[in-house]
């Protein structure tokens, strides 16, 4: 029960309050040390037979950034997965919160990837299989965002676009393997991806660094959207009325 | 029989009632009242499976309904703002449809018969498109006429009719009442209905 | 519960067939559409032969999707679906059955017609029939799963746009192994073998889940 | 190292900082949004309740 | 007169700002639409240049099109559009007003989000310059032409397909004038002046008749 | 004041009515009433100049309204079975608009005013569309309380309104008719108006 409590809206309000600081904080140091080792105790080339200059630094945003959009959307199917079965109201809002965040990180690894692309393969966008599936993972944020806010009545809102994300989780591996792989005679040649563990050790660790306080700041952002959506949902209710006047 | 408990139901962020509790007995009806918005729309379609409700239990003789589904569906007929019939189909292809979904086999004969009590001979076959409001609602009441079903729920099925279907519905009303049938109803005009026992609900403040 | 299945498809079919322009726009919608590239593209040969399979999916996608728009529409709007929910039927079935309806009034002429559009974009014998082939597998499945969007979007403002927007991108393996396999037919016809399956296999999956999944999102809208 | 060597990054600064500004105003802008809402609906309830005191809800 | 039309301007503009969800749609389906071509057709290079200027503007014929489909229909279906047809001013003032906020809604996004989609099809600069000038000039003109569409179409069912079928054809002029400065760009910037003219000179005619049209259009539809 | 004479009007392949001819005074109430489906809301179109009869001619002042278009619609006020207001928007807003489209100049207090008289004192600036049908009625009938417009057409205003609601219409229909104004309605329930003078045409056979 302990934990259940949590679960509920009204205390999950201000449980959410009190963390969000810490995970701001935390999320904060971690980008600040992270982009300081990344800028400055790693060498200026990517090293190893990559030849890449400079501009290899845009790793320590793209690489957490489109980590973070694909981690979130895992994220806002499991909680819409767990508002259909259990119908808990906060687990709606929960992905509901989620989904802002997510399309945020995913715009932000389209466009990082395109200012690396430019200067490593000379365009700023190519039909690439990984491209192309963040950009369809961008689609199915927005599109979880456009049916949720179409919809007046929150509940109908929540249920249907939680219906949405499922379908889109189901179908996410289908389509990231029919880009992948089109040909299906070649599967074999799948898009060749480097190799975590051959990467230079400090650029790896400014990396996870910053990968963690991206994740940090994930939840950060959640909690506060999510405070604000319960507000405005249990408007009505009595513990709302009194923070209300408590805050007049 | 119908029973509700500690039936709580929200619409939009607003708590329209909370803690309703009432049951209905064979040979009763029960006439929801309530102000403009008080939610009885919304009570209504609770009570058919449309709409779960936030906190309670329906149940229908002993069962909730969430888990009976097709069928409690089986027992009873809904109607509700809209009428649900199709405009391209004529009256009687329209009572057809119905009557397989509902696994009711009535006879052909059975369906004119029916449109023919509802005062629409000579309509049957005609597109229902081209009927008047009034019509098209009478089309819709005809299932009232084949249905078996003994718990009806109907959503201001007064409106919109003129005074000789509003007495035609009564007396269908009454009949059902009378053979032991459940009714639940709302409507703003009043209800003269005299057989079996009325009881009343009133929403809102 | 054949006899739901047939009553339905036959409802669906008889209301197509009294207002049968609406069958004769879809068809429309895709011919035009196909027609549209060569105007804004020019009419080279060459560059016309590349681009038919994909333009004629692409066109085959936005019809079938705008279409579906209607599919649960109309039933809404009277009143019919909601009965439909109350009915002791399992609402499944009378989606599948719905879908089916839908396929044979839409999807099923946009086969017929494609070997003429094919014509247009100069394709040769092998590659049009592919092409044929491929659709009669993959319009099914974009029938099947553009219902789950209908179902999601039923009664809001926007519809069609919308359910493009939540619906295009599941289409995307559909498109890329329908066309993948027209363009590969013309090394070999036999090359085509694998992608069929993985359509065949889509197809086979959409079958089973979509009905139930439309079914739910119904339950969802209606409420 | 230079401020201004930093800042150039061997050349390439302006896809180096086009990719880490978008971060920063995404990021930022994303929470200096988040508390402006929840400001502004804080005081769209107050303004409610002050309408309607007490109880009931019509 | 003018604080009619801004009243009416103002009004709409309001509407969507309270769903501003509705205008992102509209833009992303142009998104989406022109991303899926080189899915179905294949990613060289070369190839995507040539289809670059078409595809962009086939997408922008089907956004702008499906996005007129509510142009009218919301007014219908709560009534207030019957209540406009009686109010003591004249129609087609009204019908400019809403045809311009929805210009401003819709249109006017898409030119603003082309540079982005050139790049998708690797155009150069000169290109997508004359992209975004031709689109700005062209999108006016489409949802002018589909606002007769909408309006005839009012309140049928299958809206969108229909017309599709109606207004695309009357699209094509725009279509070939607005694609082709795109690819004549690719020679000489100077050479594509003249298809500027044509689609200036088109503009003024729509401008003037096409509110008209829209109006008679509406009369007859709202009877 | 309107003027009817020789009016047939068609729908479909069925003449609803012909050789229809009546006039209305200042200071009268006509209350048109009929079966379902024997042609009332057609014959209301019709009078609105939405819908052009077959043959026969409606003047107003003596001239044929067809002719007056605009200048018509300035004196008329059409209330219908939809309620002409965006869910959107806010009651003010609504009203708002619909002032502007009218040529009224009213000031933001009258506005306010108008939606207070109507019941919907605090839910003003709501977007209507979280308000229930009834509530949505009152925003649209509120208009009746600023139209300076001396002919109002309404179709069945009662229905889906409270019994408060219906009181309070009826009063505006009322003083409307008193104050030398011409009201033309259609409605299934019965009217109990008092003042000025009420007629009746009744439709169908
Ligand atoms: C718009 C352009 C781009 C997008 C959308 C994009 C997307 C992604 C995604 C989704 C990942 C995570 C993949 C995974 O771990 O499964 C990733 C990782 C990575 N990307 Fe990109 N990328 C883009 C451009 C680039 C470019 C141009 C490069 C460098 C040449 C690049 C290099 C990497 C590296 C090194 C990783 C991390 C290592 C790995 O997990 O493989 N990306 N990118
Ligand atoms: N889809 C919805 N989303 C949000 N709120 C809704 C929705 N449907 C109804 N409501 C609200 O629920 C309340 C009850 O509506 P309901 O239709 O049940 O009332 P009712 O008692 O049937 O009223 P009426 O007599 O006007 O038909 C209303 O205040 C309305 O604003
Ligand atoms: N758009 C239409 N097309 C064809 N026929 C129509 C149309 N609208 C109405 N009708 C027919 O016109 C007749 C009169 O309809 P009308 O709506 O005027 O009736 P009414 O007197 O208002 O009835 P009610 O009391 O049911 O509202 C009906 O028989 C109907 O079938
Ligand atoms: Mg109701
Ligand atoms: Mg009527």
């Amino acid at each position: 029960m302990s934990i259940f409590r949590y679960a509920a809206p009204a205390s999950f309000y201000p449980l959410a309050g009190r963390l969000i600081p810490w995970f701001a904080a935390i999320a904060a140091a971690s980008i600040l040390i992270g982009l300081y080792w990344g800028f400055f105790q790693t060498p200026d080339q990517l090293g190893g037979t990559n030849p890449q200059k400079e501009y290899y630094r845009i790793i320590f945003v793209h690489v957490p950034a489109a980590w973070m959009s694909m981690w979130l959307y895992l994220v806002l199917a499991a909680w819409s997965a767990v508002g259909l079965v259990f119908n808990t109201r906060l687990s709606f809002m929960m992905a509901r919160a989620a989904a802002p965040t997510g399309a945020i990180f995913t715009f932000l690894a389209l466009w990082t990837g395109a200012f690396w692309g430019r200067p490593s393969w000379g365009t700023y966008w190519d039909w690439d299989p990984r491209l192309t599936s963040e950009l369809i993972l961008f689609f199915l944020y927005i599109g979880y965002i456009a049916l949720h806010s179409a919809i007046d009545d929150a509940r109908r809102a929540d249920r249907a676009s939680a219906l949405l994300a499922i379908v889109g989780l189901v179908m996410l591996p289908v389509i990231f393997w029919s880009i992948n792989c089109p040909d299906p005679n070649q599967c074999a040649a799948l898009h060749q991806r480097s190799d975590l563990s051959q990467m230079e050790s400090n650029i790896f660790r400014a990396m996870m660094l910053m990968t963690f306080g991206f994740w940090m700041y994930s939840f950060a952002a959640v909690f506060m959207r999510v405070r604000g959506i319960i507000l405005s949902r249990e408007a009505e209710s009595a513990w709302v009325r009194a923070l209300v006047e408590a805050k007049a | 029989m119908l029973d509700v408990s500690d039936l709580e139901c929200r619409r939009g962020d607003r708590t329209l009632f909370s803690q309703l509790a009432f049951a209905v007995e064979p040979g009763t009806l029960l006439h929801v009242r309530g102000r403009n918005g008080s939610g009885k729309t919304t009570l209504l379609r609770a009570l058919c499976g449309l709409l779960m409700p936030e906190t309670g239990e329906i149940r229908w003789n002993g069962e909730p309904i969430r888990r009976l589904a097709e069928d409690y569906h089986r027992d009873m007929l809904y109607f509700g703002h809209l009428n649900g019939i199709k405009h391209d189909l004529s009256g009687i292809e329209n009572l057809r449809v119905a009557a397989i979904l509902d696994d009711d086999r009535p006879d052909e004969a059975d369906l004119w018969d029916a449109l023919e009590q509802m005062g629409l001979k000579g309509f049957e076959d005609l597109p229902t498109k081209v009927l008047s409001q009034g019509q098209k609602k009478r089309v819709a009441l005809a299932r009232l006429l084949l249905s078996q079903a003994p718990l009806w729920i109907l959503d201001e099925p007064f409106t919109a009719l003129d005074t000789d279907a509003v007495d035609l519905l009564q007396m269908l009303i009454a009949r059902h009442v009378a053979d032991d049938g459940m009714v639940i109803l709302t409507t703003h005009q009043e209800v003269p209905l005299t057989s079996g026992q009325i009881r009343r609900l009133h929403l809102g403040g | 519960m054949w006899r739901v299945f047939l009553c339905i498809l036959g409802r669906d079919i008889t209301l197509a067939m009294r207002r049968r322009t609406d069958v004769l726009t879809t068809l429309f919608f895709f011919v035009i559409v196909v027609s549209l590239f060569p105007l804004g593209i020019g009419t080279e040969k060459q560059i016309l032969r590349i681009l038919g399979p994909g333009v004629v999916w692409v066109a085959a996608l936005l019809a079938s999707m705008l279409a579906l728009e209607r599919l649960f529409a109309a039933d809404y709007e009277d009143g019919t679906l909601e009965q439909m929910l109350m009915t002791p039927q399992p609402l499944a079935l009378l989606v599948l059955a719905k879908v089916t309806a839908h396929w044979l009034l839409t999807g099923l002429p946009l086969v017929a017609i494609a070997p003429l559009v094919g014509m247009q974009y100069h394709l040769d014998d092998v590659a049009v029939g592919t092409m044929v082939l491929a659709l009669m597998v993959g319009t099914p499945i974009l029938s099947l799963l553009g219902a789950i969007g209908a179902a999601l979007t039923l009664g809001l403002r926007g519809g069609g746009i919308l359910l493009s927007l939540l619906i295009l991108p599941l289409y995307i393996p559909v498109l890329v192994y329908g066309a993948g396999a027209v363009t590969v037919s013309a090394v070999d016809f036999a090359d085509t073998q694998p992608y069929f399956s993985l359509l065949g296999a889509f197809l086979l999956l959409a079958l089973i889940f979509s009905p139930l999944a439309a079914a739910a999102a119904l339950r969802i809208s209606i409420e | 190292m230079s401020v201004m060597e930093f800042l150039s990054q061997g050349g390439y600064a302006y896809f180096v900082w086009a990719s880490y500004g978008a971060a920063l105003v995404l990021l930022v802008g994303e929470m200096v949004q988040l508390r402006r809402t929840h400001r502004t609906i804080l005081t769209r309830l107050g303004r409610l309740l002050r309408m309607r005191p007490r109880g009931g809800d019509s």
